[in-house]
């Protein structure tokens, strides 16, 4: 049974090939049927598994399994938190698949299969890196999910800020890959390993850290944290979120960002956690310095949006920023926590970009001012769109509560104070923007300063300006929002994330409770959500009287879409997370 | 010897890296990146990497530049298309 | 930001990476040392399996999976261009003119064509042997056939490049790969698993299913590389907007 | 000098590609000066193989055990790097004509559109 | 010590560094002379290489530099043809520097080599470097803006 699971990759490969080689000659409904079939088999692979395979499910490729404890192969190791990241990224894909069908723009002559196409390579890249126990597998895959995503962001060629978006995505993110390649090839020279356990078994036999540890740490975790989009490593996130298609702004935000996070815990546990990695403190107080900048600046970022997309980028920028904090407690409780706020998480905001998709084909425009009143009709897309907004705020008894519940019991005090407030307000703008948009609520707000991107001027992502919305662009929100829902209120769910959670972090030999509600966490769960329908009810009340000048311009003008500024950031942030790291080592 | 093999090529990697940034018109850099290329083919022969040689001979000396220069000329035909048409634009009231 | 703040910011972070690296170098084994666990076993696994180029080895037996990989990012690349480089709804095509070519460089190419489509086979189906392989092969297999659009011009090019055959050959040589690490499963065993019989050391059908899979990535990279080159052409010298040229 | 010379060459190239990637006035330049970034890689990997008096690990013409040979591995890996490397470049250049096109300008210092 | 590689270093240092700065500075005409030079010498260095080694499957990538080195040169004269327009022409000091050069090196290789395959491939290499640095040169020279500005 361990031989399947390099078909988890190996399928939406092969589908991507047979898309390309068939795609002259099919029409398109078949092709899109084909990519949904392999995807849905991938995700029923990943789960059965996940299911019925004892945890881990090992398997060396080309059979070279290790003689003398040591192997020249590759392995995949796939516990049970892996193959679950596995299932999720498959179910998610299918999931985009099924919205784009047949509505999204169409294909390039002769070639219809190429967005079905792309998206199972990129299907592949996310499994692969999830699945592989092999530090330069992980970079390969790495980039392959790199490459197609690029792809993927600039889709729309005619789109003049897509291409550029991708542009930024593709330099940046490839720097980040780089930095990562440089720290592979570091811990390589030191071990003469590259299967991950490896490395971190000869680390720590050599003993305490020195400054190549230390280097290779910094590196790696510049290419993770510039892909999870951890400020200041973030910018290039909300410019390449706000423009990519749709469908594809559904698996950026809702699982690619999330697989940084994945990978930072997956290196710190396997690599770095032992007597000859770096010291639980140093990572702890590293990891939430960067959690806490972003969950800031992404949630006061996210607030002054009216590009809707925009808006949602930035509260992705937000959320990765609580992840990451969720990972620093090092705490396995949180882990569990934080792993089913990101289920919940990839549920609730790839249905958020979903219904904000609808609008953009249905009226041509995503911007929150120019779209005031406009949707009155839509009552289903509200219904998903508010439900989203709540669920992002963290109502209860949605997964994202569950999680951030748990999260917040690890984290004290300070912390859970960020959380309600980051989620509240992150909520509260989505709620705001339903309130004006759905709602008509509110004066129509006069034309805004001309330094913000508004998102008027963009086209429907669809063939023709939609006159009705398709069923299956409604059911997709929808079926995601009740798998957000269903993740906060299945027990089953639970003790299975909890349990993953403890196999995979170390340290963990006593059965952990699993996560479940608690009274102070229902009630918190509540509040953020109350706090953020205040603020969406007092942003909308308010007059709007537009200012010359505002504290947060200064923050605001640093996300220019200037290459060069990102690049500089981006080094600035390496330097940063060096000196950090570096306190603990002192 | 071998050494000595190694640190020139070393020295003329570095100094052909430093070149391809500091030539900032892309039609020159594309010059300076195939001879990036062909040091880094030289410096990977010393280094006793004739398969990684090949490639990077396939691909840095030949592959990259041949893609910069044609970006650069789509580039530039797109400005010059322009400047023409606006010329014609100009002249015909 | 300005260009000073910028430069500011570059700085501060160059400088914390310079520290970085510099003092990650001094710590790294010194060049040309002994420790070399991995590459060790990895020459003697080689040789067991009666490959010669061991790198060749690593590649395509050992950790196949990574140039597996590699493959999916270059096809993957190559239908991202074919994608981005479309002929979008505002553009047309136009037919460009025929070009005048020196004679001497006319000849010179066209000698010149077949000796380098050889050249890239030869290296393409010695690769488990002596330096080379699918890839180096496949790349100077491709630039072979671009030296009809230096000998005459690009319309000849197309004349002979029919770039759909091309782009399923791309598709075919990825799933060749594919398939051919299915067998392994077939057999009851791992993917990508070298079961086929290992030959004799230094000769042409050595290294099981080494070959075959070089043989995969040959076909791949040569037709990637000339449906990215037929993209960014079509590009640089076919296809205008509406409305350039008026 | 010769025991960390190569890392330093690496390190350096990764900078100044990096300098260059900042600085950069026209996109096609900041592409290239990226993949002047990823050459530093190449030089790391294949550094740390290295071994002294090694020969290539390629026994056509060589019986196996009579000369010391250098790692493998990083080779292989290098390989995959600079496939890697040429296609990222390729993609990244198709997007920047792209922006060409649509933007009219290849000046990053233009083409902050994208702003607060 | 080795003779052939210490021919190798002396060509690296005395002939491919100068041509790294020739081809980074000056009018363009002369940068991509510059550069069909740096081709033929790297091809050079690789040979005497292969040979300072001991290491005959070497020659292959001196094989593909002789191959491709030129074409590179040709097509720098069609793309770039327009903008060389105006650039002072490069004498024939090149081509004769390269002839020698390459008759320099390539002689002692070949009387070194016994008979035999490997001794055909560097005649090979021999008369592809010459050949194509002459019809790269004839090109170079040739490339004028009302030519080059083809469509094709």
């Amino acid at each position: 049974m361990n031989h399947l699971l390099p078909l988890v990759i190996v399928t939406p490969l092969l589908g991507a090939a047979l898309l390309v080689a068939a795609g002259r000659f099919v029409p398109r409904p078949a092709a899109e049927a084909l990519a949904c079939a392999l995807a849905a088999a991938t995700a029923a692979l990943a789960l059965h598994l996940l299911l019925h395979a004892p945890s881990p499910v090992i398997d060396w490729l080309g059979a070279w399994t290790p003689r003398n404890g040591h192997s020249v192969g590759i392995v995949l190791h796939a516990d049970r938190l892996a193959l679950g990241t596995a299932a999720l990224v498959s179910l998610l894909v299918l999931a985009v698949l099924v919205y784009s069908w047949r509505y999204f723009d169409e294909p390039p002559r002769k070639h219809a299969g190429s967005f079905p196409a792309l998206v199972l390579l990129f299907q592949a890249g996310m499994c692969g890196f999830v699945l592989t126990g092999d530090l330069f597998n992980a970079f390969v895959f790495f980039e392959l999910m790199g490459v197609v995503a690029y792809a993927l962001t600039g889709y729309r060629v005619e789109a003049a800020k897509a291409v550029q978006g991708g542009l930024t995505f593709g330099v940046v993110n490839s720097l980040g890959a780089y930095a990562m390649l440089m720290g592979v090839g570091l811990l390589y020279a030191r071990t003469g390993e590259l299967a991950m356990r490896h490395i971190g078994a000869a680390l720590d036999a050599r003993g305490a850290p020195d400054a190549l540890v230390l280097a290779a740490f910094v590196l790696l975790l510049t290419g993770l944290l510039v892909k999870a989009a951890a400020v200041p490593f973030h910018f290039w996130l909300p410019d390449a979120h706000a423009v990519a298609p749709t469908p594809v702004c559904m698996l950026l935000s809702g699982v690619m960002v999330e697989l940084g996070v994945y990978g930072t815990a997956r290196i710190y546990w396997t690599i770095f956690s032992g007597p000859g990695g770096i010291p639980p403190e140093t990572v702890a107080h590293t990891l939430l310095t960067f959690g806490v900048l972003s969950a800031a600046v992404g949630a006061l970022m996210c607030w002054y949006q009216r590009h809707i997309k925009r808006l949602l980028a930035f509260s992705t920028v937000a959320h990765t920023g609580l992840f990451l904090i969720g990972l620093a407690l090092l705490a396995p409780e949180a882990t569990g926590g934080t792993a089913l706020y990101l289920i919940g998480h990839a549920g609730v905001k790839a249905a958020l970009f979903a219904c904000a998709g609808i609008l953009l084909d249905r009226y041509g425009s995503i911007d929150e001012y120019a779209l005031h009143g406009r949707a009155r009709e839509l009552r289903l897309t509200a219904a998903c769109f508010t439900a989203g907004g709540l669920a992002l705020a963290g109502l209860p008894p949605f997964g994202t509560a569950l999680g951030k519940a748990v999260t917040e019991e690890a984290a004290g005090p300070w912390l859970t104070a960020l959380f309600v407030l980051v989620s509240a307000v992150t909520g509260g703008a989505v709620l705001r923007v339903a309130a004006r948009v759905f709602g008509g609520h509110g004066t129509p707000p006069a034309a805004g300063e001309e330094r913000e991107t508004s998102g008027e001027g963009e086209r429907p992502e669809t063939e023709q300006q939609l006159t009705r919305v398709p069923a299956t662009m409604l059911a997709v929100p929808g079926v995601l929002l009740v798998g957000a829902l269903l993740a906060g209120v299945l027990p089953a769910l639970h003790s299975a994330v909890g349990s993953a959670a403890d196999e995979a972090a170390p340290g963990v030999t006593v059965a952990l409770t699993p996560p479940h509600w608690s009274a102070p966490g229902i009630l918190l769960g509540l509040l953020s959500a109350a706090v953020a329908a205040g603020l969406a009810v007092l942003a909308v009340r308010r007059p709007q009287h537009t200012r010359s000048r505002h504290w947060l311009d200064p923050l605001r003008l640093l996300h220019s879409g200037h290459i060069g500024d990102y690049v500089a950031w981006t080094l600035a942030g390496t330097t940063l997370l060096g000196a950090l790291a570096l306190t603990g080592l002192l | 010897m071998a050494d000595l093999l190694i640190a020139l090529a070393l020295l003329l990697v570095a100094a052909a890296a430093t070149a391809a940034v500091a030539v900032r018109e892309p039609a020159r850099q594309a010059l300076a990146l195939s001879l990036l290329g062909l040091t880094l083919t030289l410096l990977f022969t010393v280094l006793q990497a004739p398969d990684v040689a090949l490639s990077q001979l396939a691909v840095g000396s030949a592959l990259t530049p041949l893609l910069v220069l044609l970006s650069v000329r789509k580039a530039r035909r797109r400005s010059l298309d322009r400047v023409r048409a606006e010329q014609q634009a100009e002249e015909r009231p | 930001m300005n260009r000073r703040q910028r430069l500011w910011v570059l700085l501060l972070g160059l400088a914390g990476v310079a520290a970085l690296l510099v003092a990650a170098a001094f710590r790294l084994p010194t060049f040309g040392s002994d420790f070399h666990p991995y590459g060790d076993r990895a020459v003697h696994e080689a040789l067991a399996r009666h490959t010669a180029n061991a790198i060749a080895a690593v590649n395509f037996d050992q950790r196949a999976f990574d140039t597996l990989g590699e493959e999916s990012i270059l096809f993957g690349a190559v239908l991202g261009t074919v994608v981005l480089l479309r002929q979008a709804r505002d553009e047309h095509q136009v037919t460009p003119a025929p070009a005048r070519v020196a004679a001497p460089v006319r000849r010179y190419a066209l000698v010149l064509l077949p000796v380098t489509l050889v050249t890239g086979l030869y290296i393409v189906a010695h690769g488990q042997l002596t330096p080379g392989g699918g890839f180096q092969g496949g790349v100077v297999a491709a630039t072979a056939l671009h030296l009809l659009y230096i000998a005459v011009d690009y319309r000849a090019l197309e004349r002979i490049r029919p770039l759909g055959l091309f782009e399923v050959g791309d598709a075919v040589g990825e799933a060749a790969y594919l398939i051919t690490g299915a067998a392994g499963l077939l057999a009851g065993t791992a993917y990508l698993t070298n079961a086929l019989p290992l030959g004799t050391l230094d000769s042409l059908a050595s290294g099981g299913t080494v070959p075959l899979l070089n043989a995969a990535i040959g076909m791949e990279v040569a037709c990637a590389v000339v449906v990215l080159l037929a993209r960014f052409l079509d590009q640089a010298v076919e296809i205008e907007e509406e409305g350039d040229r008026s | 000098m010769m025991d960390v010379l190569p890392y330093l060459v690496a390190a350096w190239i990764f900078l100044v590609g990096c300098y260059g990637l900042a600085t950069s006035r026209n996109l096609i330049h900041a592409v290239g000066c990226l993949a002047v970034c990823q050459a530093a890689t190449y030089v790391l990997l294949l550094s740390v193989g290295y071994r002294h008096s090694g020969t290539a690990p390629v026994f056509a013409d060589l019986t196996p055990h009579t000369r010391p040979v250098v790692d493998p591995v990083v080779q292989a890996l290098a390989l995959t790097d600079v496939v890697v490397g040429a296609t990222v470049t390729a993609l990244l250049l198709a997007l920047v004509i792209q922006v060409a096109k649509r933007h009219h300008t290849l000046d990053p210092d233009e083409l902050s559109e994208l702003r607060g | 010590m080795n003779g052939w590689l210490a021919a190798a270093a002396a060509l690296m240092a005395l002939g491919v560094a100068p041509v790294l700065w020739y081809a980074a500075t000056g009018p363009l005409r002369r940068r991509v002379a510059a550069q069909n030079t740096g081709t033929l010498l790297v091809c050079l260095v690789l040979l005497l290489l292969a040979r300072g080694y001991d290491r005959p499957p070497y020659t292959d990538i001196a094989l593909v530099v002789a191959l491709l080195g030129p074409v590179g040169t040709l097509v720098y004269a069609r793309l770039l043809g327009p903008e060389m327009g105006d650039d002072p022409q490069q004498g024939p000091r090149a081509t004769v520097f390269a002839v020698l050069a390459t008759a320099a090196v390539l002689l002692p290789l070949c009387l070194a080599e016994s008979p035999g395959r490997s001794l055909i491939k560097l005649l090979v290499i021999g008369a592809l470097l010459v050949g194509g640095n002459i019809v790269s040169s004839k090109a170079l020279a040739g490339a004028r803006p009302e030519e080059a500005d083809d469509r094709g």
